[in-house]
């Protein structure tokens, strides 16, 4: 390590791409597994989802080491949740968690842009959306992280359904099957894949569903 | 009529009539604009009868890919080619510039270029704009002296070297010519050191990316591998393709016909159809 | 505020089967305030080639004024149109030329060079040339442009399809950046006609 | 065109000398009528002119209500000539200008190409077409430079103009070697140009349409000519007018059509001599 | 609670920039463990100034660490790591922190100093086998950590890793184990101006850590076209 | 944070800094025991559980947060706005947020429901807003149980106001609205984080303000029906939403009456565009003939 200036940043971006996509009773959570930093590639495995609670999974990128500690922090906290409340911390309550967690460290951020993906307690697909200093929204489907702006457009023209702050309401348009649903994401991380230098080697997209979590993988381009 | 500021046709060279303004921009706290810069992998190294270039193809403009498929390795003379990295546009420019210089110098001697005229032509133009034209080349030929490669740096240093690598893949490329490299070379295993070496920087570096470009040139010879290697096609296609939900909605539509002109004009009323 | 980003704009073209579209957004902007919804990006040098010019509107107004005088001596002079590769080298090398005061404008060139070959081909503000053989983007959108074309190009589109295509990655794209869209202006050129057509946009 | 001039400039500079050193006789010559302006031998090896008198060049130019009309004889001296398609002598100078030329093609091709930058600057510089007169003066302008000071021969080339502008409407200019210009109704300049100047006077009626322009021009040309029948490789024309959508536009006849014109006209023999 | 208050009490000057420093450090996973490599180097700027730095520790039973970056800063974290192992030992359960732990326990440990302003200056490669699990991780000063077959410190990404992207394998024996190394380690003697040719290759194994003595590389640097390289072309460089 | 003295180098403790000397470790009869028993005070990441703000101890703190705000490029950009009239309190606003060009969201409540006789506006950093107001309602809700009667809009404005003061100086960036209808009949403030707070009868807050503003003055009057309120309220977010990159999405109208608020509209205003000015139907195909140079 030669002489380093002294304005060292505590922050880094590590790049990386990350989606979520909610349907009537299962919702996709995917992230590619490049960790970079400046031009060079750190590790082509490294996976950027946690699986926070049964039916909560968050996917983060941005500066790694910050997305570990906030893991770890929200994993802790719903450790001492199910000590306290005997049961599994619900997919909003883990969201609302994860809004404060981000909101205390307001002046001093976590340089993590998350997506939190779950089944609420009706069993229905949910999808929460932040920015990096806990402002949240729940969405049909999003995406964060250095790919996001190539996928959301692409997202918007196939998923786009209603706005549910319209009044009279209308009703959300139907949601793809968890199939449609997993190919669409597949040929967005391609897609971004082809333009973004921080997104690539493998595609890790991880199912929730009534019977569980199942995991897949796809290879991606490794340039 | 007072003479229009336009001068037409311009004498050649720079103008810096708009460099004023943009100043002013740019106090007014508005950021510069990046230029597409080639990250770049660009390799060269000298085998038994000549030199082996080799080049990736990727276009970056920060974070985004802008050229999939760019052509790096540019012509500089029937016997000399030149790979380029940094600001795209500076590449390209100062290697036709040079490439012309040359073709007129070969029309004056009546002889084949050299290198070293290459290479001093190049230094100089770029020590001339004190690395502010930023290009950073690897140039290789074979002329009657022999084969010859040299790197050339924005701000207009030079190195003679038997294998060389330049751009933002450099290190990843070194480290395979450095652990594989050994003297007299077959044409055959030069070829696939520089596959091996700019497939490194393609692999390892995000800056570099998509196809290997390879050129080859030997006594009056070359061969230019245009995309010699494919190592990156898209891993993913949807079979059943996307339809769009909702159609686009057109206001307003305008149709021109065009027909190949007709150049009778009959009786020389005014043409109508 | 990069300098791109103060008129905003949005700019793709794409091939087609023998046919290339040409598509712009509507919007000129000083920053974040619409000043006008009907600006024209998108210029015809002659009927087998159109310019596209995204980045500031001054530039881009001059640029444009420069290259209609060039064109129209090499016209008189050649007696024929240009084509478009020697159109693209013409706006590289104007562009070059202000090596060290650029224009801040992203030339879009789509034409049907010979036998109706398309042509389209981008730069940055300084002429670095990028010849596409699928599509290109230029402009404050155009993250988001290169996201959506990827994802939805397919070679060797019918005319009518890459019209429908072209739209959607427009006004799927400019819906998600605040200094682009408010409608969408497209030319679609085959080798026996051009369709004009404006597109009902989001006007938010 | 221009790359041929500049690659011929660039490789054979021998011809250069020549016309320089033509050029001291020149000089000598600038106080005797223009008619002795140019150098016996014509430095041009493409372009031989038999007898080396360059105004047996002649045109006509003549401006009728909704059109002016130009036409410009074409010596064909050789038939080894290549004819190509692209005019000789007839040049556009902008959508809405065209002129014809008499006099030495090497010095008409410098100002024609002044003439269009001039044009393409004031497009540039007011977004509008440049009126014709403005056009043809700042063309004067330069043939005076060269007669006044400078040391250099001045451009030995007359020219005719046609143009319409939404000022004047349709116009017609003849500007000489002097750079002395007037605008005209009907007019010619070259061989025997009174005889065809007298032939238009009698003829010429004020508001005569485009058509009758044309006839017009083509019965004088044919009657100065000394060659007997008129064939389309003999001549050239060109016409301004304005389509219906009201765009100005000028047109440079192909052969094909000119010779549909002159079997219309029947100043030729049909078929014969279908070229 | 009020915020600027604690602003006020913590205005003390860190010192932010490294003084003595060692270069890269290379580890990989072999079939019976884990091999870490490093020369021998401290460099104070760009003097070559200290040849014998111990840059390889073996940290409780199943860790072997590995540091780049400034030497007092790694020093310090040993001291921390002895605190830690000694507490260990005290429990004497009859478990001792492997790999894995080590591991996690210098992330806390670089990200809460990180947090604090008051960063040390070190990238760390920490391999280790326990129960015949291999582990091998890396963490830099301000918290990135992650784990891999084949992980590198500083110019070592650059310059080792793409070699060990393409020749590492699972089944390595030590000999090609250490041959690899080697490979890395004379590229980098090569091109990087802060390594030296004295380094010690540390194996870890489950049954225990071997540090090599200091040794040299052969190295080769007699190419001809070096010896005149302008021959034929006067007047460049 | 103590460090060791230097004297027992040797011994150097592991044990933690929490209990020195003899004090018993009464750590486990904390609510939460803190996860890891040993070790000194900087391993534990700030893992306390009152909300407290880890601050940077960075030299030049405003130089950080102009730095970390830049790069974290919190979502912002808006246009809220609200009146009293006759019958009550009108509230409306878009829901677009944006980060610098991009926009992040089309579908965001800018209109916070802090009970159901209150409501916040959000404007400037979302993350600010939404946490703030949430603070705000439990602070409310406490007041209720404390004095049995509901908060006025005058009470919740001022405690917003007081936190937002104690944070001037450190970047937060809030634009905010409280209406509500209390003892006292309709109430409005307005309150920013630079401390100001601003009793009135009509605000329009955000980058869309001077659009929605040439509206809202243009058509406003006292004695407007609840309808004819409610459509100026929409109009001016419209042509706020036309004119103002960073406002879009949805225009959301509440009705603050006396038995609490009710939202009365939420309409796209892509569709807005065209109900208020319909496009002459498509216009018919032009066919031109335009002859052209041989190719």
């Amino acid at each position: 390590m030669t002489k380093q200036q002294a304005n060292w940043s505590p922050y880094d971006f590590n790049g990386g791409t990350c989606v979520a996509v909610a349907g009537a009773d299962y919702c996709v959570i995917a992230a590619d597994t490049r960790m970079s930093t400046g031009y060079n590639i750190l590790t082509r495995d490294y996976s950027k989802i946690c699986k926070l609670a049964d039916k909560s999974l968050l996917a983060s990128s941005g500066f790694q080491a910050d997305v570990r500690a906030l893991q770890k922090n929200l994993e802790a906290r719903h450790q001492i949740y199910q000590h306290q409340h005997n049961k599994q911390m619900s997919c909003p309550a883990m969201a609302q968690l994860l809004s404060n967690t981000l909101y205390y460290k307001r002046f001093f951020p976590y340089y993590a842009f998350n997506v939190l993906g779950g089944l609420d307690n009706e069993g229905k697909g949910c999808v929460f959306t932040y920015d990096a200093v806990g402002s949240y929204e729940k969405v049909g489907y999003s995406s964060q992280g250095s790919g996001s702006k190539l996928i959301m457009p692409f997202l918007d023209n196939q998923l786009k359904s209603p706005s549910p702050l319209l009044l009279p309401a209308q009703d959300a348009v139907t949601p793809l099957s968890e199939l449609e649903a997993i190919d669409l994401v597949k040929t967005a991380f391609a897609s971004a894949t082809e333009r973004d230098i921080y997104t690539g080697d493998k595609l890790e997209i991880v199912v929730l569903n009534r019977e569980g979590i199942r995991r897949e993988y796809m290879e991606l381009r490794k340039d | 009529m007072t003479k229009s500021t336009i001068e037409l046709p311009p004498k050649g060279g720079f103008s810096f009539d708009l460099c004023k303004r943009n100043e002013m921009l740019f106090k007014k706290g508005v950021q510069p604009p990046s230029f597409r810069k080639t990250g770049t992998t660009i390799v060269g190294l000298i085998f038994q009868e000549g030199v082996v270039l080799g080049a990736d193809t990727r276009a970056t403009e920060g974070p985004i890919v802008a050229d999939k498929n760019c052509e790096k390795i540019h012509y500089m003379a029937p016997n000399i080619y030149c790979c380029g990295a940094g600001t795209a546009a500076d590449t390209e420019a100062v290697t036709d510039m040079v490439s012309s210089q040359l073709k007129l110098h070969r029309y004056h001697t009546g002889r084949e270029s050299r290198v070293v005229t290459a290479l001093t032509l190049l230094k100089s133009h770029l020590f001339n704009y004190q690395g502010y034209v930023s290009a950073a080349l690897v140039l290789g030929g074979v002329d009657v002296t022999g084969p010859h490669l040299h790197t050339i740096y924005p701000h207009g240093s030079t190195d003679t070297l038997p294998f060389a690598t330049m751009g933002s893949g450099s290190l990843a490329a070194m480290s395979v010519f450095e652990s594989k490299y050994r003297e007299g070379l077959t044409r055959e295993e030069g070829i696939n050191l520089v596959c091996e070496a700019i497939s490194s920087g393609i692999f390892n570096d995000l800056g570099s990316g998509s196809n290997v470009d390879v050129c080859v040139i030997t006594k009056g010879n070359v061969e230019y591998l245009r995309n010699h290697v494919l190592p990156n096609p898209r891993t993913y296609t949807s079979a059943k393709g996307y339809s769009f939900p909702k159609p686009t909605e057109v206001l307003m539509t305008k149709v021109i016909k065009l027909k190949e002109k007709v150049e009778v004009i009959e009786g020389g009323d005014a043409m109508e159809e | 505020m990069s300098i791109f980003e103060y008129n905003g704009s949005a700019l793709v073209a794409m091939v087609g089967k023998n046919c290339f579209a040409i598509a712009a957004d509507r919007r000129l902007g000083v920053q974040l305030q619409t000043i006008a919804t009907d600006f024209q990006r998108i210029y015809k040098m002659h009927d087998r080639l159109f310019i596209g010019l995204s980045g500031l509107a001054t530039d881009a107004q001059t640029l444009y004024q420069r290259l209609v005088f060039r064109h129209k001596l090499y016209q008189l002079r050649e007696e024929r149109d240009m084509k478009p590769e020697t159109f693209a080298n013409l706006v590289s090398a104007i562009l070059y030329e202000k090596r060290f005061g650029p224009y801040f404008c992203q030339p879009v060139i789509a034409g049907l060079s010979d036998e109706d070959k398309p042509f389209i081909c981008t730069m940055d503000s300084i002429g670095a040339k990028e010849l596409a053989k699928d599509f290109v983007v230029a402009g404050t959108a155009s993250e988001s442009l290169y996201g959506a074309c990827e994802a939805m190009y397919k070679p060797d589109l019918e005319p009518e399809e890459l019209f429908e295509t072209i739209s959607q990655a427009l006004l799927a794209s400019v819906d998600r950046d605040c200094l682009s869209g408010w409608g969408g202006h497209v030319y679609l050129v085959t080798p026996t006609e051009i369709k004009e057509r404006i597109l009902k946009g989001r006007m938010d | 065109m221009r790359r041929w001039l500049v690659l011929r400039y660039w490789l054979l500079p021998e011809p250069i000398a020549k016309i320089t050193e033509a050029g001291d006789t020149f000089r000598k010559g600038i106080a005797v009528p223009h008619n002795h302006l140019l150098p016996r031998r014509s430095a041009l090896p493409g372009r031989v002119h038999h007898g080396g008198h360059w105004e047996c060049w002649k045109c006509i130019g003549i401006s009728g209500k909704d059109g002016v009309v130009l036409v410009g004889e074409r010596k064909v001296t050789s038939k080894l000539l290549q004819t190509n398609t692209s005019a000789e002598k007839m040049y556009k100078i902008d959508d809405h200008v065209a002129c014809v030329v008499a006099g030495i093609m090497s010095d008409a091709n410098i100002l024609i190409n002044t003439a269009r930058v001039q044009a393409q600057r004031y497009a540039f510089a007011y977004q509008g077409p440049m009126p014709v007169e403005q056009l043809v003066q700042s063309l004067g302008d330069t043939k005076q430079g060269y007669t006044q000071f400078g040391g250099l021969r001045p451009f030995g080339v007359s020219f005719l103009f046609a143009g319409w502008d939404k000022n004047f409407g349709f116009q017609l200019y003849m500007s000489d070697p002097s750079g002395n210009y007037g605008g005209w109704k009907a007019t010619a300049i070259g061989a025997n140009n009174q005889a065809a100047q007298s032939m238009l006077k009698q003829d010429y009626k004020d508001n005569i349409t485009r058509e009758e322009a044309v006839q017009l021009a083509l019965t004088v040309l044919s009657k100065t000519m000394d060659s007997t029948s008129l064939r389309s490789e003999k001549l050239e024309l060109a016409e301004v007018f304005l389509t219906p959508s009201g765009k100005v536009e000028c047109q440079l006849h192909s052969p094909e059509s000119l010779d549909k014109l002159l079997v219309k006209s029947g100043l030729t023999q049909p078929a014969a001599e279908a070229s | 609670m009020d915020p600027n208050s604690r602003l006020v009490m913590e205005d003390s000057q860190r010192t932010l920039t490294p003084y003595v420093t060692g270069t890269s450090v290379i580890g990989i996973k072999y079939k019976d463990g884990v091999l870490i490599a490093a020369d021998m180097g401290g460099s104070y700027g760009s003097t070559l100034r200290y040849k014998s730095v111990e840059r390889l520790k073996a940290i409780g039973k199943h860790s072997l660490l590995g540091a780049s970056g400034e030497i007092s800063d790694f020093q310090e974290l040993l001291r921390y790591l002895d605190g830690l192992i000694l507490y260990d030992n005290m429990w004497d359960d009859g478990n001792s922190l492997g790999p894995k732990e080590v591991h996690s326990y210098l992330t806390r440990v670089m990200y809460n100093r990180r947090n604090k302003f008051n960063p040390l200056w070190n990238s760390l490669v920490l391999g280790g086998v326990k129960n015949g699990q291999k582990y091998l991780g890396t963490v830099n000063m301000i918290g990135v950590h992650y784990q891999d077959n084949h992980v590198a410190t500083g110019f070592g990404n650059h310059l080792a890793i793409p070699i060990l992207r393409d020749e590492w394998r699972e089944d390595l024996s030590f000999e090609e184990g250490v041959r690899l190394l080697e490979k890395c380690m004379r590229v980098l003697i090569y091109r990087d101006r802060s390594a030296i040719n004295k380094l010690q290759i540390a194996k870890i194994t489950a049954e225990g850590v071997t540090i090599s003595p200091p040794y040299s590389l052969k190295t080769f640097w007699e190419f001809s076209a070096f010896k005149n390289p302008t021959a034929g072309a006067e007047g460049s460089w | 944070m103590r460090m060791v003295e230097e004297g027992d180098r040797k011994l150097y403790p592991f044990r933690p800094y929490v209990c020195d000397g003899m004090k018993l470790d009464t750590s486990g009869l904390e609510s939460t025991a803190p996860v890891f028993g040993i070790g000194n005070e900087f391993l534990s990441s700030g893992f306390q559980m009152t909300p407290s703000f880890q601050l940077p101890s960075a030299t030049d703190f405003e130089g950080f947060q102009k730095e970390a705000i830049q790069m974290v490029k919190p979502a912002k950009g808006t246009t809220t706005l609200a009146f009293i009239f006759k019958h009550g309190v009108m509230v409306a606003a878009d829901s677009r947020a944006s980060m610098g060009g991009y926009i992040s969201s089309q579908s965001v409540k800018k209109i916070i429901e802090i009970n159901p006789y209150m409501l916040g506006t959000m404007a400037g950093g979302a993350a600010d807003c939404q946490f703030w107001h949430r603070n705000l309602g439990i602070k409310c809700r406490l007041h209720e149980l404390a004095n049995k009667r509901r908060i006025t809009v005058t009470g919740a404005s001022k405690l917003l106001a007081n936190i937002l003061y104690s944070y001037r100086g450190m970047g937060l960036s809030v634009g905010t609205m409280i209406a509500g209808w209390d003892e006292t009949g309709p109430g409005l403030y307005y309150v920013d984080s630079e401390g100001g707070r601003l009793k009135g009868m009509r605000f329009s807050v955000g980058s869309g303000s001077p659009y929605a503003y040439g509206v809202l003055d243009n058509g406003y009057r006292y004695d407007m029906t609840i309808e004819e309120a409610a459509e100026l309220a929409r109009r001016a977010i419209y042509h706020a939403t036309f004119r103002d990159g960073a406002s879009g999405g949805v225009a959301s109208v509440y009705y603050v009456g006396s038995e609490g608020w009710k939202k009365l509209s939420g309409d796209d205003v892509g569709e807005l565009h065209y109900k208020y000015y319909p496009v002459v139907p498509a216009a018919s195909v032009e066919h031109e003939m335009v002859e052209v140079g041989a190719a």
